[in-house]
C-alpha cells in the first residue's frame, strides 16, 4: 500500500521456512485419519493372526473397492459443499438396468430387453447420467438443497429399480462388465483396479484440471466463484453428474462382483461411502480434503469392517462397536482440525 | 371346490423385492384365478411400519377373506385382530403374525424351518462323508426362519464330532455383506468342506467369490429352492437346496378361504390350527421336477 | 467537557491475538458518563476488535476490564447485555425471517408473567420505538423483506432503546441515507443528554467531528491518542491515523466540483432500458472507454441490482446489455466475463478465498485463458507474482494464504485477478464501503490509472464521496429510475443529495 | 423525538394495510404444502370410493401419529438449521429399552431386567434424553456437525437396540403405554392424541415462549443470535435433546401401538419425518416453517402413502409414484417460495 505498511509488517511476520512441526500442524486434517488407521491396523494385527497376512489385504482392497467407486464420485459433491444421498439408489438402479438389458436364463422371471452387451453398457450409463442429470437440475435449475433432492431420487432410483426386476434376481450381466467386476488381473482382482483408476483419475482432475480446481473454489466460498465469473451452476451440475456416473459405475460392477442384481442390494453404501469421505476428513462444508483424504477413510472403515468379522466378538456387539469407532474417528478429526487451525498463521 | 360367486380376498406379504414373495404372488393370483377369488395385494415392502399401515387399510375395508405373511412378527397384531372380529377368515403364511397365543387365527401355514435347516445340513454332512469343516452364513439374527434354520443345522452338526464348525457369523440376507464375510472366510481358512447359506442367494452370491479364488470344490447349500439355485443345483454350482414352497403356502391360502368362506371349513376342525408345509431337500436327482412343479405354481 | 465525569468504563492494557495477528496491543481506554467517544483508525487498526471485548463477544484477552471502577470479564454476550452494555455491529446483525417487531426486541421478547410472548404489545412498542428514528414500518412485516437501509435502522433502534447505558454503534451509517444519518444523530443526542455514553465508529471523519465530545485514534492495534473533539481537525485526525499528512485526503467534497469534459473514446457498454422488479425501471446508460460513470443513490434504490445486472448475476426482466456491441445474453456471470466485463461487489468476503494461496485469489478468473484442460500453476505463480508487484501487494508471496493478508491488500488481491488482463468495462459496487481514509485514496489513484489504459469503469455506490471523488459523469438513480444526470457541469455534494 | 425526525420520515412512506394478495404471497411457504395437500385429497377421493370415508381419516390420523411425534422434535432441529439422521434409532433404542425393563412372556428368550412400569418408563426417557445429551455434546463442545454426529448416533443406538433385544422380540411393555400406543378414548386412538398433544405443545413452545423464539433466531441468523446475548450453544443443544426425547417418545408408543419390539422396526421413520418437515415447508436453512408446516408435511405424506394403498396400481409402480410426487413436492414449494420472494417489498 505505502512505505508505512512495509515497515509495519512484522504484524504479519512472513513465516520462515516451514520447520517438520509447522507441516504437520498444517496437514493435521490428513493425519489424524491416517493415525486412526494406523491404528486400528495395528490393534487388528494384534488380536487376529488371520488378519495381517497378504490374502486378506486383497480381501480389504476388494471389499472398499465398490465404496470406493461411489466415495470418488461423492468428494467432488462434498468439495463442493453439497450432498448426495442418491448414490447407492442410483448405483442399485444401474445395475439392475443393466441386467436388464442382457438376456436373462429362462428360470429368471423378467420381462426384460436384451440387447448387446456392450449397448446395454451404453445404456445403463446414459440411465445413471440422466438421473444424475434431474439432480443437477433439482439443484441448480430449480434450487432444490441437494439434501433433498437426492433424496427424492433416492426413492426415484429404488422406484425404477422395482419397476425393472419386479421382486426377482437377474444373474446374467455382458461379460466385459463380469470380467471387470469378478475377474482378475495378475492376482490382482480387477475391480480393485477399477476402483484404483476411478480414484486416480478422480485425484488427478481434482488436482491438475481447471475443473477441478473450480470444485474446490466453489466449494470454499461459492458467492466469490460466481463473483470471479466462475459458471458455479455448471460446475455444481457437473459434480452430481459424476457423483451420479461413478454411482452407476460402482453398482454395475458390484452386480458382477456380487453375481447378481437384486433390489436393496446396495442401500448400506450410502451410509459407508459418506462415512468414508468424512472419516477422512474432507469437510462437509466444501473446499478441504480430496481423493487422498478419501482414500484413507475407505481404508479407515475398510479395515473395520473386515478385522470385526476377523474377532471373534459377539455379532450384536459388533454394530455398537462400528458405531464408537466411527464417532472416535470424527471427534479425533474434529481435534486434530482444531490443533491445525489454532496454531495457523 | 370352486366358489360360485367371484370372493374377494386380500394378501399382504413380506416384500415383493423378494423374489420367494413375489412367486408366492404369481402363486396365490394364479390359484385365485382358478377358484374364482380376485385377489388384491398389500406389499409389507420389507419394512414394519409400512406393512402395518397396509394392513391397516386392508382392516379398513371389506373381505372374503385375507392371507398375510408378516414381515415383523407381532407388528400387526392389533388389525388383524380386528379383521377376526369382523369374522373374516385370516390365514397367515410363513412368519408369525403373532406368538399362536396372542391371535386366533384361521391356520397358519409354514414350513419347519428347523427341518428344513437340519435336512440340507444333512445332506451336505452326508455327502461330507461325516467329517471335515463347514461354515454356517445365517440371516438377520433377529429372523424367526434364521433362528430355525440355525437350529435345525446345530441339532444335525451335534450328532457329527467330525464335523468342525469353523465360523456361524450373520450376513442380514445381504449379498454384499456375504461377499464380504467369504472374502475373508477364503483367505482365513484354507480348508473349507462345505457351506450352509440361510437362503439361497446368499449362497450364490458367496459361490461368485468362491469362483473367483477358484475355490469351488466347497459344497454349498441353501434354502428356498427358487428357479436360480434349482438350476444352479442342476449344474452343479450348488449341491443342495431345501424347498420352502411358497407355492404351497400362498396357493394353499387360496384354498383354506375358499373352503371356509365357500365351503364352510371351521378353524381347528376341518383346518388344523397349524400346516406344516415343508418342501423336499433339492439335490441333482429332483431338481428338473422341482422346477416344472414350480413353474405349474404346485410347490 | 471541562471536569470530565469519572469514567465508567475502562480498558487498561488491553491485549488480543488471533492466531498470529495481534489485533490488539496494550491499549487504554476510557469512557465517561454522557459523553459520546468517536472512534477512528484505518482498516484491521483494531477499532472492532476491541469494542467486541467490551460487548463480551472475545473472551479470551490480556489486560484489565473496569466496569464502575470494578474489574469485571464478560463471558458472553449475556454478561455485556446484563452490565448494560450494547452493541450495533459492523456487519447487519438481523434475523431476516422474524419480523420487524422481533427484531427490535431480538432476544428480549416482551413476554407476560406465565413467559409467553405478548405479540401484539411487542409489535405496538417496536411500531412506536422505530417511530422515534422516524422510521414506519410494519411491525408484522418480515424483516428480510425491508430495505437494507431499513434493517440498519432496525438495529440501531433495538440497541439505542435497549435501555443499555453504553452504547457501540460500529460504523452504523455505512447503509444509511444523509437524512437517515441527521435523524441518528438527533437521537444520539438526546441519549446524551439523558446520561448514556456511547462510543461512535465511523470511517466519516466529518461526522465524527459532529457527533463526538472525545476521539480516540487507533493505528496498527495501538492506540494513537485521545483528544477533546474541539482540539481536533480533520487534518489532524487523519495525519495521526494513517501516520503522514495528505493535503488531498481531507478533501470534503462539500465544495463544487467540477466534472471532466466528456470521453471522446467509442462506447463499450450500453445498457437499454433494463426492467428488474420494483428495482429497476427502464434503466438506459452507456460508458464510453476511458470513461468513469458512477451511479449514485440512496441505500436501496436499486444501484446494487444494477450491478448485479451488469455483471449478469441477476437476468432482467425487460432489456438489453451491449458489452463493444454483442449483447449479452443469459451466461451467468461466466458469459459477462467472457465478454469483458469484471466485477468488484461490496463485501471483500464475497470475492476472496481467505483458506487459499494468493495465487489461486488472483488466477481464478484467469484460468480458462490459461489453459483449456490442464492448470498450469507455474503461469498463475508468475502473473501473481507481477500483479503483487504492480500493486505493491504485502507481503509478496504468491503462496501467502490469502486470510493471513491484512484487508487493504486483500481489496488489492481481489482488484489483480482482474487486471492481469484487462477487461473492457469494470464494475465496482460500493468499492470504498468500511475503508479508511487512506484506502479509499489507494482505490481512487487505481481507478484512475484504469481510465488511463481506456477502461470503461462503472461506479455504483451509496456515497456521495466516492462517485464525486472517482466519477466523470455520475447519474442519480431513485427508487430504481434514473432521474439525473451531472455531466460536463460543476457538482457538489448537497446538489447530489438534492437529486436523490 | 423531536420535529425535525417526524417530518424527515417521508422517505419511508408508512406502508398501507396490506392487502389480501400481499398475504397470500408472504405466506406462500405455507399455502403451496397445503395446496398439494389438497390436489392429493380430492385425487384419491375421486379415484377411489374407500379414501375419503370417516374410517380412512381415523387410519390417516394414526398412521401418522408416531412420524408427528418425531417430527415435531425434528422441527425444532432444523429450524436451527441442523439434521438429526438419529431420530429412527434412538426411537427404535428406546422402544425396545423400555421392553427390556418389563417382565417378558417365557416363550421371549431375552435377558432382560424387569422393573414396575413407572421405573421402566423412567429409564426409557433417560435412555433417550442420554442419546439426545450426547448428540448435543459432539455438536456443541466437540463441534461435529450435526449430520455426520446423528449419524454415528444412529449407528451407535442401533448398536444399543441389538445388544438389549438380540435378535428377539419383546412384546410386553408397562400398562400405561400400552394405553397411549393402542387404547382408545372414545372412538380416538390414544396415540392420535399423544401426536397432537405433542404436536401443539411444540407449537406453543415454538411461537409463544422466549426459547422458541429464540430457535427461529438461532436458525436464521446464528452470529446474530450470539450478539443479541443468546446462548447458541445451548439452544442447539437443547434441540437436540427435545428431539431425542421426543423420538424416544414416539418410539415407545410404536412399540405399542405395533405390539412389538425388535430391532430395525422403525427405519422408515427417519426419511418419512424429515421428509414430512421440509414438504411441509420448513427450510433446512432454518428459521422459516414451523409445526403448522410439519403437520400439513406429514398429512400430505400420510394421505399419500395411504390413497396408494387404496387404488390398484402395480405395487412395484407405488415406488417410483412416491418419490415423484414428492419431487413435485418439493419444486411446488420451491416456485412458491419464489413467487413471494420476487414479489417481496
Ligand atoms: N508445485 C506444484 N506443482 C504443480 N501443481 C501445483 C503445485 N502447487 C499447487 N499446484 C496446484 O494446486 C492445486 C492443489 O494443490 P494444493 O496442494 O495447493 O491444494 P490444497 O487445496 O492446498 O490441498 P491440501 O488439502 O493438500 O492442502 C492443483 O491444482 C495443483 O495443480
Ligand atoms: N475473528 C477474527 N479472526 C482472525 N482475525 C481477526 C478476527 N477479527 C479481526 N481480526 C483481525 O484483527 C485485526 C483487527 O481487526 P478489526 O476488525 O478490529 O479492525 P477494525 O479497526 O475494526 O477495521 P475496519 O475499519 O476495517 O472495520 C485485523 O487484522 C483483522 O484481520
Ligand atoms: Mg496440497
Ligand atoms: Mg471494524
Amino acid at each position: 500500500m505505502n512505505d508505512d505498511i512495509t515497515s509495519a509488517s512484522t504484524a504479519h511476520p512472513a513465516p520462515a521456512r516451514r520447520g517438520l512441526g509447522a507441516i504437520a500442524r498444517s496437514q493435521m486434517r490428513n493425519i489424524a485419519p491416517f493415525l486412526t488407521l494406523i491404528v486400528l491396523i495395528v490393534f487388528f494385527s494384534v488380536v487376529s493372526p488371520s488378519f495381517a497376512t497378504l490374502g486378506n489385504v486383497g480381501n480389504i482392497l476388494t471389499q472398499v473397492s465398490v465404496t470406493g467407486i461411489i466415495a470418488a464420485g461423492l468428494t467432488f459433491v462434498i468439495l463442493c459443499a453439497e450432498i448426495d444421498l442418491s448414490v447407492a439408489s442410483i448405483a442399485n438402479a444401474t445395475g439392475i438396468a443393466v441386467a436388464y438389458f442382457t438376456l436373462q436364463d429362462s428360470y429368471v422371471n423378467i420381462a426384460n430387453v436384451p440387447v448387446p452387451g456392450w449397448v446395454a453398457i451404453l445404456l445403463a450409463l446414459v440411465a445413471c447420467s440422466a438421473l444424475g442429470v434431474v439432480n443437477a437440475a433439482g439443484l441448480v435449475v430449480i434450487g432444490i438443497p441437494s439434501f433433498i433432492m437426492t433424496l427424492a431420487m433416492m426413492q426415484i432410483a429404488a422406484g425404477i429399480s422395482a419397476l425393472l426386476v419386479r421382486g426377482q434376481i437377474a444373474y446374467k450381466i455382458p461379460a466385459l462388465i463380469s470380467t471387470l467386476g469378478s475377474g482378475s488381473v495378475g492376482g490382482i482382482p480387477c475391480i480393485v483396479l477399477v476402483a484404483a483408476f476411478v480414484l486416480l483419475l478422480s485425484h488427478l482432475v481434482l488436482t491438475y484440471t481447471r475443473f477441478g480446481r473450480y470444485v474446490y473454489l466453489v466449494g470454499s466460498n461459492r458467492e466469490a466463484a460466481e463473483n470471479a465469473g466462475v459458471n458455479v451452476k455448471l460446475i455444481l451440475g457437473a459434480v452430481m453428474v459424476i457423483s451420479a456416473v461413478c454411482s452407476g459405475i460402482a453398482g454395475m460392477l458390484g452386480v458382477a462382483h456380487f453375481g447378481s442384481a437384486q433390489q436393496n442390494e446396495f442401500d448400506t453404501y450410502l451410509l459407508d461411502s459418506i462415512a468414508a469421505v468424512v472419516v477422512g476428513g474432507t469437510s462437509l462444508f466444501g473446499g478441504r480434503g480430496g481423493i487422498g483424504n478419501t482414500i484413507v477413510g475407505l481404508f479407515v472403515l475398510g479395515v473395520l469392517n473386515n478385522g470385526l468379522d476377523h474377532v471373534n466378538i459377539d455379532s450384536f456387539l459388533k454394530i455398537l462397536i462400528r458405531g464408537l469407532i466411527l464417532l472416535l474417528a470424527l471427534i479425533i478429526n474434529v481435534y486434530a482440525q482444531r490443533l491445525r487451525e489454532t496454531s495457523a498463521d | 371346490g370352486r366358489s360360485e360367486k367371484p370372493l374377494k380376498a386380500a394378501f399382504s406379504n413380506a416384500g415383493l423385492q423378494a423374489t420367494w414373495c413375489a412367486q408366492g404372488k404369481q402363486a396365490a393370483e394364479w390359484w385365485g384365478k382358478l377358484f374364482n377369488v380376485e385377489v388384491t395385494w398389500f406389499d409389507g415392502q420389507l419394512d414394519a411400519v409400512k406393512q402395518r399401515s397396509a394392513i391397516d387399510n386392508m382392516a379398513s375395508q371389506k373381505w372374503d377373506f385375507v392371507a398375510i405373511q408378516a414381515f415383523g412378527i407381532g407388528t400387526l397384531t392389533q388389525p388383524v385382530q380386528k379383521m377376526i372380529d369382523a369374522g373374516i377368515p385370516v390365514i397367515d403364511m410363513d412368519t408369525l403374525i403373532a406368538p399362536l397365543e396372542q391371535i386366533n387365527v384361521h391356520s397358519f401355514l409354514a414350513p419347519d424351518n428347523e427341518f428344513m435347516g437340519g435336512a440340507v445340513t444333512q445332506a451336505l454332512a452326508t455327502a461330507m462323508g461325516g467329517k471335515g469343516k463347514i461354515i454356517m452364513t445365517q440371516g438377520a439374527l433377529g429372523h424367526t426362519g434364521a433362528q430355525g434354520r440355525a437350529r435345525g443345522f446345530q441339532s444335525v452338526i451335534k450328532q457329527y464330532p467330525n464335523i468342525e464348525v469353523l465360523d456361524t457369523q450373520p450376513a442380514d440376507w445381504d449379498v454384499s455383506k456375504t461377499a464380504r464375510l467369504w472374502e475373508t472366510y477364503l483367505t482365513k481358512y484354507p480348508q473349507i468342506d462345505a457351506a450352509f447359506f440361510h437362503n439361497d442367494d446368499m449362497a450364490l452370491a458367496a459361490y461368485n467369490i468362491m469362483k473367483a479364488r477358484n475355490r469351488t470344490n466347497i459344497l454349498i447349500g441353501g434354502v428356498d429352492a427358487m428357479p436360480p439355485a434349482i438350476q444352479a443345483v442342476s449344474d452343479g454350482r450348488m449341491f443342495a437346496t431345501v424347498r420352502n414352497p411358497s407355492c404351497r403356502i400362498h396357493g394353499g391360502a387360496i384354498v383354506a378361504g375358499v373352503a371356509a368362506v365357500a365351503g364352510g371349513e371351521k378353524t381347528g376342525k376341518g383346518i388344523p390350527k397349524h400346516v406344516i408345509t415343508d418342501g423336499p431337500v433339492v439335490t441333482k436327482a429332483n431338481a428338473a421336477g422341482m422346477q416344472w412343479m414350480q413353474d405349474h405354481f404346485l410347490i | 467537557m471541562a471536569d470530565a465525569p469519572p469514567p465508567i468504563l475502562s480498558l487498561v492494557g488491553v491485549s488480543k491475538a488471533f492466531g498470529g495477528v495481534q489485533a490488539l496491543q496494550d491499549v487504554d481506554f476510557t469512557l465517561r458518563a454522557g459523553e459520546v467517544h468517536g472512534l477512528v483508525g484505518e482498516n484491521g487498526a483494531g477499532k472492532s476488535t476491541m469494542m467486541k471485548i467490551i460487548a463480551g463477544v472475545h473472551a479470551d484477552y490480556a489486560g484489565r476490564f473496569l466496569l464502575d471502577g470494578r474489574e469485571v470479564r464478560f463471558r458472553s454476550t449475556r454478561d455485556a447485555h446484563a452490565a448494560g452494555i450494547a452493541m450495533v455491529h459492523q456487519e447487519l446483525s438481523i434475523a431476516p425471517d422474524l419480523s420487524v417487531a422481533e427484531n427490535v426486541f431480538l432476544g428480549t421478547q416482551i413476554t407476560n408473567r406465565l413467559g409467553m410472548v405478548q405479540w401484539r404489545r411487542m409489535a405496538q412498542e417496536a411500531e412506536s420505538l422505530l417511530a422515534r428514528l422516524g422510521v414506519h414500518a410494519d411491525p408484522r412485516q418480515q424483516m428480510g423483506d425491508l430495505p437494507i437501509g431499513m434493517q440498519q435502522l432496525v438495529e440501531i433502534a433495538r440497541v439505542l432503546f435497549s435501555g443499555a447505558r453504553i452504547i457501540i454503534l460500529d460504523e452504523p451509517t455505512s447503509a444509511l441515507s444523509p437524512p437517515e444519518i441527521a435523524r441518528l444523530f438527533s437521537a444520539l443526542r438526546h441519549l446524551r443528554a439523558a446520561g448514556r455514553s456511547i462510543v461512535f465508529i465511523s470511517h466519516f471523519i466529518d461526522d465524527i467531528l459532529s457527533i463526538a465530545d472525545t476521539v480516540t485514534v487507533f493505528r496498527n492495534g495501538r492506540k494513537i491518542m485521545t483528544v477533546p473533539a474541539a482540539d481536533t481537525t480533520k487534518g489532524g485526525l487523519i495525519q495521526s491515523m494513517i501516520g503522514r499528512g495528505h493535503a488531498e485526503l481531507e478533501e470534503s467534497y462539500t465544495n463544487d466540483i467540477r466534472l471532466a469534459a466528456p470521453a471522446a473514446g467509442p462506447v463499450v457498454l450500453e445498457a437499454d432500458g433494463l426492467c428488474l422488479g420494483r428495482s429497476l425501471r427502464d434503466v438506459s446508460l452507456s460508458v464510453r472507454a476511458g470513461e468513469v460513470v458512477g451511479i449514485y443513490g440512496f441505500m436501496g434504490c436499486g444501484q446494487a441490482e444494477l450491478a448485479r445486472v451488469l455483471f449478469g448475476k441477476m437476468t432482467p426482466e425487460r432489456g438489453s446489455i451491449r458489452v463493444a456491441g454483442r449483447r449479452l445474453r443469459r451466461g451467468g456471470t461466466a458469459g459477462a466475463r467472457r465478454a469483458g466485463v469484471a466485477f468488484v461487489p461490496d463485501s471483500r468476503r464475497a470475492m476472496l478465498f481467505h483458506q487459499e494461496p494468493v495465487y489461486k485469489n488472483t488466477s481464478i478468473s484467469i484460468l480458462g485463458r490459461l489453459s483449456r484442460l490442464f492448470l498450469k500453476p507455474a503461469q498463475e505463480r508468475a502473473l501473481a507474482q507481477r500483479q503483487i508487484e504492480a500493486l505493491r501487494i504485502r507481503p509478496p508471496r504468491v503462496d501467502a494464504l490469502l486470510g493471513a493478508l491484512s484487508g487493504g491488500n486483500q481489496q488489492k488481491v481481489a482488484l489483480a485477478k482482474w487486471l492481469t488482463y484487462p477487461p473492457k468495462v469494470l464494475v465496482l459496487s460500493e468499492p470504498t464501503r468500511g475503508m479508511d481514509v487512506g484506502a479509499k485514496d489507494e482505490v481512487v489513484k487505481i481507478v484512475h490509472g484504469l481510465k488511463a489504459q481506456g477502461l470503461a469503469v462503472v461506479i455504483v455506490s451509496s456515497e456521495p464521496e466516492t462517485v464525486l471523488s472517482m466519477a466523470d459523469r455520475i447519474l442519480v438513480l431513485r427508487k430504481g429510475e434514473l432521474v439525473r444526470e451531472f455531466a460536463d457541469e460543476i457538482v457538489s455534494k448537497d446538489r447530489l443529495l438534492e437529486a436523490a
